[in-house]
């Protein structure tokens, strides 16, 4: 291994790692990804797998839980990298897993594409320069909050808005700071939740006072969905926007149709949009039919996320590990699910973001942003 | 007067063996990598295991709260090291964190040592669920997303040289004086304090030695991997510190080991079984418990002082 | 009425109780006396289902009971003072008599009890509301007979019972032991006042190491000159 | 002001939930010392049995909540038979490890076998505000809050009057003992066991039907905030589990509103040993002092 | 003359129970002196107000020894050991699980000060009060002959000798009074003959002071220079054994028309 960086291609499979939080706080996420990413591989095997330089080659997913914990995941991923000897890795959902595995994939010189980790540093060393070998599918807080901002005094036309965030992922916390740095109007009260928090009663009681034009909830599905019905039924009627951890069909289940209403979120996978993305058209199709139910983003990302990695083998024309990360960087104008994907020097994914309302619990309205 | 000369000198030969044999592992290529890690790993539990034991086993005060400790020590080291990244830095920064958590596990201890039982428990895992909580709204600890990119400081030989120091600052700890007044308080405090044993002060240094043995574990394992979040401290953190206590045998550092090894395989080999992982531990977990209750080891200690005093009586008799 | 029979007990590989045999008639106080550390709490606590015998059997009424759970034997009918002052901590007093009485039938014949336990004891009746852990030893050892009488026994089996008693009050307490036999209910005794025992015994075993080394009538063995020298102080 | 009543019915109804939880956890610790830390699963499995009787079955509310407490009944005394009655013996920091060994289980099978989704609860009875004064309250709020109160009673009823619980009384304080006096301890503890997890699994369907929405690790947040109530009240102790979970839910509520949210647990906590230090055996705990 | 220990108008009340109610009495140095009194009458709260387990509700003991004159009140129960009161127990607290050794041991920690430094680096100073700490433990236990069971565990003892080693325990700590509640009970005759021998011993052999709880006669007025008799919290009686045995109060509270 120290001859020759990276893991090369052997006996004519391209090993894929798949380093995931299966069980733990971010298990019900990671096994939409891992939905998402079994998807990729079975569609791409299907066809006799990947053109490498003229050549066909399958993929195989190697999968291996985290348990949504750092260490477990750099042990994962030095499994993947060192014994399974994977050409690349998918992987892993959250921020925090996703920077152990760093140090090991660099050494090893194997790509890995996060599907969500949004911290903006991620894909950053300390002296700002690009980690070599991480890539993500998703956008960065930055970007997606600064849009949220943006919409919600430009659109809505709010003025006073409160924030209840995820208070224990970088994701809600990230997010809600990005909210703040960019939003004109005044934010009237900050709070935030822990994940796994039910009852969101007494926070949105303390903003019923404020007067309030709107509340912002960068979090997940499982408490934002909590989140609107709770506000709906305390009779709090503002706007609620929110991020694409909140672009799950579950969200209206939990929260109720009848409670689903002035409902916006940022989000790369617009159902609406969908209609004229023939890829994310036949992705939503596919996973209906194959998991009967209405396709989560995550599961998108993950998708993409193996699909940009076959993208970047079939542009070098190798499969060599460190081939693969060549071309994940210089991937252009990609057709991804979540929409046409440039990744910028940052290896952050350039995508357009569309807001999506919802009424009713069905969305009623996508706005295209930019 | 009699000191053990050979046993120290044997232990001795058996650490710095164990050194060469890792090294040249890792030169041949049998350790690599994947298995450095998951080495490095147990040796890290192995100190916060062994720190607990102290706690629980010997002083017999129920703590649940060794993430905490373990918190502050990686936290410290990962803010220092930050903005000094030499190995002085990691050192300054290990000594930093082994008084900070001296400090707050004082401020925790001086109150809560006086509840007993379960009741210790709770107050104890507040008190680390409270550390995290602060170490999750602060600004310098990165908030929830922790801190990355921490420099790489601590490599194998540091982790190994930490556990044989604190396992001998430990172990000499409970084989003297310390040791035995500590037992005493596990076995009945009402009979300690009427030989004079000052039962607080012991509990509470027992309590402060076992907890800096955390924050040396957290400033190993921030460095190691580069990598920290206030979820890596979280109640079950503290629980599956707890869990390697039990398995091995309450009051057996030998166990500690054993069980620190054994679950550390475990967790390893099960990465092959994917979302079923957890089931098979969990499964593990409960046989082990129900089949061997007190633990793989009960209070069994390997001593080599034993083991040499055995020979000259078997070839006098 | 109670009969044990070539009965063997081990504590891991300690070989506590050897081999030992005797019986119990209805009506009778029958002791056990012996050293410490002679197996004599062991036979009890194997007859009253704490402890499982290696072999050997133990008939009550005519009925194998080795095999019964040690409440179902309480249910039988046989009741126990234990060694050591086993009181509920924590529950007063009077609550430690109820617990006595779990498997009695009828409110009366429990009210019944009561007076009777009071009037035998009356410390207990003064101390009625306190934590029993907080007695002291021998107020104790009174409430932990008391609770044993109140479920009615047909045999009793005590060991020890005036461990830690005032010297007035361990005459009362054998008055008491031969009081309730005269009332109707059979009683085993364990004691290491020898003499005191004897004296009110229909018949006596002597255990040395797990074995039974001597029987006869109460007042045979202490005329014995053996038993004199070795239990009676000389 | 009618904030602050709004908020005092908010926390309340929190804190009732977090009550009709630690009953049952007070119950099970209260006679083997065990902290069963697999209890939040089985108030999981109830709310499970709930979605899966009332999705499939088209169960009455009436008919999911008893089927799920005997269910919880039920799992309470298989795991008790499997796990924790060989243990009766051991220490009993060696039970709570297979305590928890078992929670992971329940937990990680769950998540296996019907996926780690998040559902969404049936909403069998609808929810309706009624509005006294500004101050909404919600018909389910008021169910949960009678429900944990009639509990509360029937449990100290049971515990106080009738003869099994005479004999949960006895074989809490002393097992040994209690054999000596004829209680059938394998008995009282099973019983014991289905009683608390029954609470839990009425507990899973009434929780499930108020945040509507039920996921395999459900169990673990409220599981410790459960325990940790039926500490402060003094474990062991029914009213103590109730006034516990009440003060819990309140000081939650009072620390968001005043807008400490992303302090509330470590407040909580603070109060928590604030108080264990005044009361050392919890509110309503008896501070057993060693007779010397 | 100042008496080495001296108790006035002691009161212990618990809620409304009086359980010792004005006691005053002294020890002197060299003494051996029998606490007796019917079941309840307050002993054993005695010895727990002496040794400072529970602080009386008035009243004062002050200790006059080689430290000098010291009052007693409020003192912590280790603190009071550390003064040389030392104690046994009515239900026998050994530490169960540690060896017959390491039971003495223990005793003597307030004695020798290892050292946390000396002990983690394991330096001379440790080794050598290490084995100066074993030496007088191991000495201390051949009055008692129990040298062949060093490394027993405690609690694998028979009764009777688990009774001895905490006499020994006791005696670790150099007291110069030495507490000891019912050590005959649960003994045969035969035994507590053995057992008188040996506090005898004891009390020659350390020249300390012993106020000794028992209910066995035979042993309190073989033994005892002086008899307080304690009734209902209050002292009933005081004086040699002679007298005590035929004063007829003591006769109708406690000893019987046999005693
Ligand atoms: N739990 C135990 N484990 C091991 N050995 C035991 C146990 N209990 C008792 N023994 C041993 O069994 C033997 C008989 O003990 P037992 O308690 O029956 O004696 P005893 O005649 O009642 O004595 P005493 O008069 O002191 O009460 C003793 O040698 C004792 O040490
Ligand atoms: N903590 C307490 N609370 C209430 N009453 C108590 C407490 N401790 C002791 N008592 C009572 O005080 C009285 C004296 O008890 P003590 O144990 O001193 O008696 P004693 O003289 O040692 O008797 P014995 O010879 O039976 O051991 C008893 O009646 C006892 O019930
Ligand atoms: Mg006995
Ligand atoms: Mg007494």
């Amino acid at each position: 291994t120290t001859s020759s960086k990276g893991n090369p291609v052997t006996d004519n499979t391209i090993k894929i790692g798949e380093n995931m939080e299966l069980s733990g706080a971010a298990g019900g996420y990671g096994n939409q990804m891992n939905q998402g990413i079994k998807m990729a591989v079975n569609e791409i095997n299907q066809v006799g797998g990947v053109n490498v330089n003229g050549k066909k080659q399958k993929f195989k997913l190697i999968v291996r839980d985290n348990k949504t914990s750092t260490n477990t995941s750099a042990s994962v991923a030095t499994q993947l990298v060192n014994n399974d000897k994977v050409n690349a890795i998918v992987g892993t959902a959250t921020t925090n897993a996703g920077t152990a595995q760093i140090p090991n994939i660099t050494k090893a010189a194997v790509p890995a594409v996060s599907p969500s980790a949004t911290d903006p540093n991620f894909t950053l060393q300390k002296n700002g320069k690009v980690q070599p070998y991480v890539f993500r599918a998703c956008y960065q807080n930055n970007f997606q909050g600064g849009i949220g901002a943006k919409f919600t005094y430009n659109n809505l036309k709010a003025r006073r808005v409160a924030i209840l965030y995820d208070n224990s992922t970088d994701y809600g916390t990230g997010l809600e700071k990005a909210f703040k740095d960019t939003f004109k109007g005044k934010v009237v009260d900050t709070q935030g939740f822990t994940e796994g928090d039910k009852d969101f009663n007494a926070i949105l009681t303390s903003f019923k006072n404020k007067k309030v034009d709107a509340i912002y909830v960068p979090g997940y599905y499982t408490e934002v969905g909590l989140i609107i019905k709770q506000a709906r039924q305390a009779g709090i009627n503002v706007p609620i926007i929110g991020t694409d951890g909140m672009a799950d069909p579950k969200l209206a289940q939990i929260a109720g149709n009848q409670n689903s209403n002035k409902i916006y979120y940022t989000t790369p996978f617009s159902t609406k949009a969908s209609e004229s993305n023939p890829v994310a058209k036949k992705f939503m199709a596919d996973y209906q039919k194959k998991y009967h139910t209405e396709a989560p983003t995550f599961s998108a990302l993950a998708y993409d996320s193996v699909n940009m990695i076959k993208q970047a083998i079939e542009d070098e024309k190798s499969a060599d590990s460190t081939k693969i990360a060549e071309g994940l960087s210089k991937i252009k104008n990609f057709d991804g699910v979540t929409g046409k994907i440039t990744i910028n020097k940052q290896h952050d994914p350039e995508k357009p973001i569309a807001i999506e309302q919802l009424t009713n619990g069905k969305v009623s309205n996508t706005y295209e942003i930019k | 007067m009699k000191i053990n000369w050979k046993t120290n000198l044997a232990w001795l030969v058996i650490m710095v063996a164990g050194f060469y044999l890792m090294n040249t592992l890792i030169l041949v290529g049998v350790i690599n990598a994947f298995i450095e890690n998951m080495l490095v790993m147990i040796g890290i539990n192995i100190i916060l295991a062994t720190g607990l034991n102290l706690i629980i086993g010997f002083a017999g005060q129920f703590s649940l709260g060794h993430a905490g400790f373990m918190a502050i020590g990686a936290y410290a080291t990962a803010i220092i090291t930050s903005s000094v990244e030499t190995p002085v830095g990691f050192y300054i920064a290990l000594i930093v964190g082994i008084v900070l958590t001296i400090i707050v596990a004082l401020i925790v201890g001086i109150p809560t040592l006086r509840l007993r039982g379960d009741y210790l428990a709770i107050a104890t895992m507040g008190a680390a669920e409270i550390i995290r909580i602060i170490i999750n709204n602060l600004k310098i600890t990165g908030g929830a997303a922790g801190i990355f990119n921490i420099p790489a400081l601590a490599n194998w030989p540091t982790v190994y040289v930490m556990v044989c120091l604190t396992t001998i600052v430990i172990l000499n700890f409970i084989r003297s004086q310390g040791g035995r007044a500590v037992k005493s308080v596990r076995e009945d405090e009402i009979a300690a304090e009427s030989v004079g044993i000052n039962v607080f002060k012991w509990k509470l240094s027992a309590f402060v030695l076992g907890a800096s043995t955390a924050a040396i574990a957290g400033s190993l394992r921030a460095s190691y991997l580069q990598t920290i979040s206030p979820n890596d401290f979280n109640i079950m953190a503290s629980i599956s510190v707890l869990i390697i206590v039990v398995l091995g045998g309450v009051g057996s550092i030998t166990g500690t080991f054993v069980a620190a090894v054994v679950l550390g395989v475990i967790d390893t080999v099960l990465q092959n079984f994917g979302a079923l992982r957890m089931v098979i531990y969990a499964l593990a977990l409960i046989l082990i418990m129900v089949f061997k209750p007190s633990g793989l080891l009960g209070t069994w200690e390997l001593s080599l002082a034993k083991i040499f005093n055995r020979k000259p009586k078997e070839v006098s008799e | 009425m109670l009969k044990v029979d070539n009965l063997s007990v081990n504590y891991g590989v300690i070989n506590a109780v050897k081999d030992v045999s005797f019986e119990v008639n209805q009506g009778e106080i029958v002791s056990l006396i012996g050293a410490n550390g002679a197996g004599k709490t062991t036979i009890l606590k194997t007859i009253s289902g704490l402890l499982k015998a290696k072999s050997g059997s133990i008939t009550y009424l005519g009925k194998n009971i080795q095999k019964i759970s040690a409440p179902k034997i309480v249910g039988a009918g046989i009741s126990q003072v234990p060694e050591g002052r086993h009181v509920f901590a924590g529950l007063s007093v009077m609550e430690n008599l109820q617990m006595g009485a779990f498997l009695t039938k009828g409110k009366q014949q429990v009210q019944k009890n009561y007076a009777q336990v009071f009037e035998r004891f009356p410390i207990l009746k003064e101390r009625i509301n306190q934590d029993a852990a907080t007695l002291s030893g021998g107020e104790q050892q009174m409430l932990v007979m008391g609770r044993a009488l109140m479920a009615n026994p047909k045999l009793i089996l005590l060991d020890e019972p005036s461990m830690g008693l005032a010297p007035i009050f361990i005459n009362e307490i054998f008055d008491i032991i031969k009081e309730i036999n005269q009332a109707g209910t059979t009683v085993l005794l364990i004691e290491q006042n020898a003499k005191k025992a004897l004296s009110i015994s229909d018949r006596a075993y002597v255990v040395a190491t797990g074995e039974i080394q001597l029987t006869g009538t109460g007042d045979e063995l202490l005329a014995n000159s053996d038993v004199q020298k070795a239990y009676l102080g000389g | 002001m009618q904030t602050f009543f709004q908020q005092v019915i908010n926390g309340l109804s929190l804190g009732s939930i977090y009550a009709l939880l630690a009953l049952g956890y007070t119950m099970v610790y209260g006679i083997i010392k065990l902290i069963n830390f697999a209890h939040g699963d089985i108030y999981m499995l109830g709310a499970f049995w709930g979605y899966y009787s009332i999705n499939t079955w088209h169960f009455s509310f009436i008919e999911a909540l008893l089927s799920s407490m005997i269910v919880g009944a039920i799992s309470g005394v298989v795991i008790e038979y499997f796990a924790y009655r060989p243990l009766r013996h051991a220490p009993r920091i060696t039970a709570l490890i297979t305590a928890i060994g078992v929670s992971f289980l329940l937990e990680n099978g769950m998540s296996y076998f019907f996926t780690s989704d998040t559902r969404d609860f049936p909403q069998i009875i609808t929810q309706h505000n009624y509005n006294i004064g500004g101050v909404l309250i919600s018909n389910i709020q008021i169910l949960i809050l009678v429900t944990a109160c009639v509990l509360m009673i029937l449990l100290q009823l049971i515990i106080k009057r009738t003869k099994m619980g005479k004999a949960m009384r006895a074989v809490s304080v002393d097992s040994d003992a209690a054999e000596m006096v004829g209680i059938n301890i394998n008995r009282t503890i099973s019983f014991t066991f289905a009683l608390g997890s029954s609470l839990a699994g009425a507990a899973g369907v009434l929780i499930g039907l108020y945040y509507n929405s039920i996921d395999p690790l459900m169990g673990m947040t409220p599981g410790i905030k459960a325990f940790v109530a039926a500490v402060l009240g003094g474990i062991g102790s029914v009213p103590g589990a109730s006034v516990g979970g009440f003060l819990i839910g309140i000081l939650e509520t009072l620390f968001q509103s005043i807008g400490l949210s992303a302090y509330k647990d470590a407040v909580v906590y603070g109060v928590l040993i604030i108080i264990l230090l005044v009361l050392p055996a919890g509110i309503f705990g008896k501070n057993m002092k060693e007779k010397v | 003359m100042t008496n080495l220990l001296k108790v006035d108008h002691l009161i212990k009340n618990f809620g409304g129970l009086t359980a010792v109610s004005d006691v005053s009495m002294y020890l002197d140095s060299d003494e051996l002196v029998a606490l007796i009194g019917p079941n309840g009458a307050g002993k054993t709260t005695l010895f727990t107000l002496l040794t400072g387990v529970i602080s009386p509700s008035s009243g004062s003991i002050v200790l006059t020894g080689k430290n000098g004159t010291q009052s007693l009140n409020k003192v912590p129960a280790y603190k009071v050991a550390q003064m040389g009161m030392s104690r046994t127990f009515q239900n026998i607290r050994l530490f169960k699980d540690l060896s017959v050794l390491d039971n003495v041991m223990i005793a003597m920690t307030s004695r020798y000060n290892e050292g946390f430094i000396h002990s983690i680096f394991r330096t001379l100073h440790f080794y050598k009060t290490e084995d100066e700490m074993k030496r007088e433990a191991i000495e201390l236990l051949a009055i008692f002959d129990l040298t062949d069971q060093l490394d027993t565990k405690a609690k694998n003892l028979p009764y009777g000798v688990q009774r001895r080693l905490e006499i020994v325990r006791a005696l670790a700590t150099k007291p110069e009074i030495l507490f000891l509640d019912e050590p005959a009970a649960g003994m045969n005759p035969e035994e507590t003959a053995e057992l008188t021998r040996l506090i005898l011993k004891i009390q020659k052999t350390f020249h300390i002071t012993i106020l000794l709880i028992e209910h066995d006669m035979s042993l309190v007025m073989n033994v005892a220079q002086r008899i307080y008799v304690l009734n209902h919290g209050s002292l009933l009686a005081s004086g040699s054994p002679e007298y005590i045995k035929h004063n007829q109060d003591v006769i109708t509270a406690y000893l019987g028309e046999e005693g």
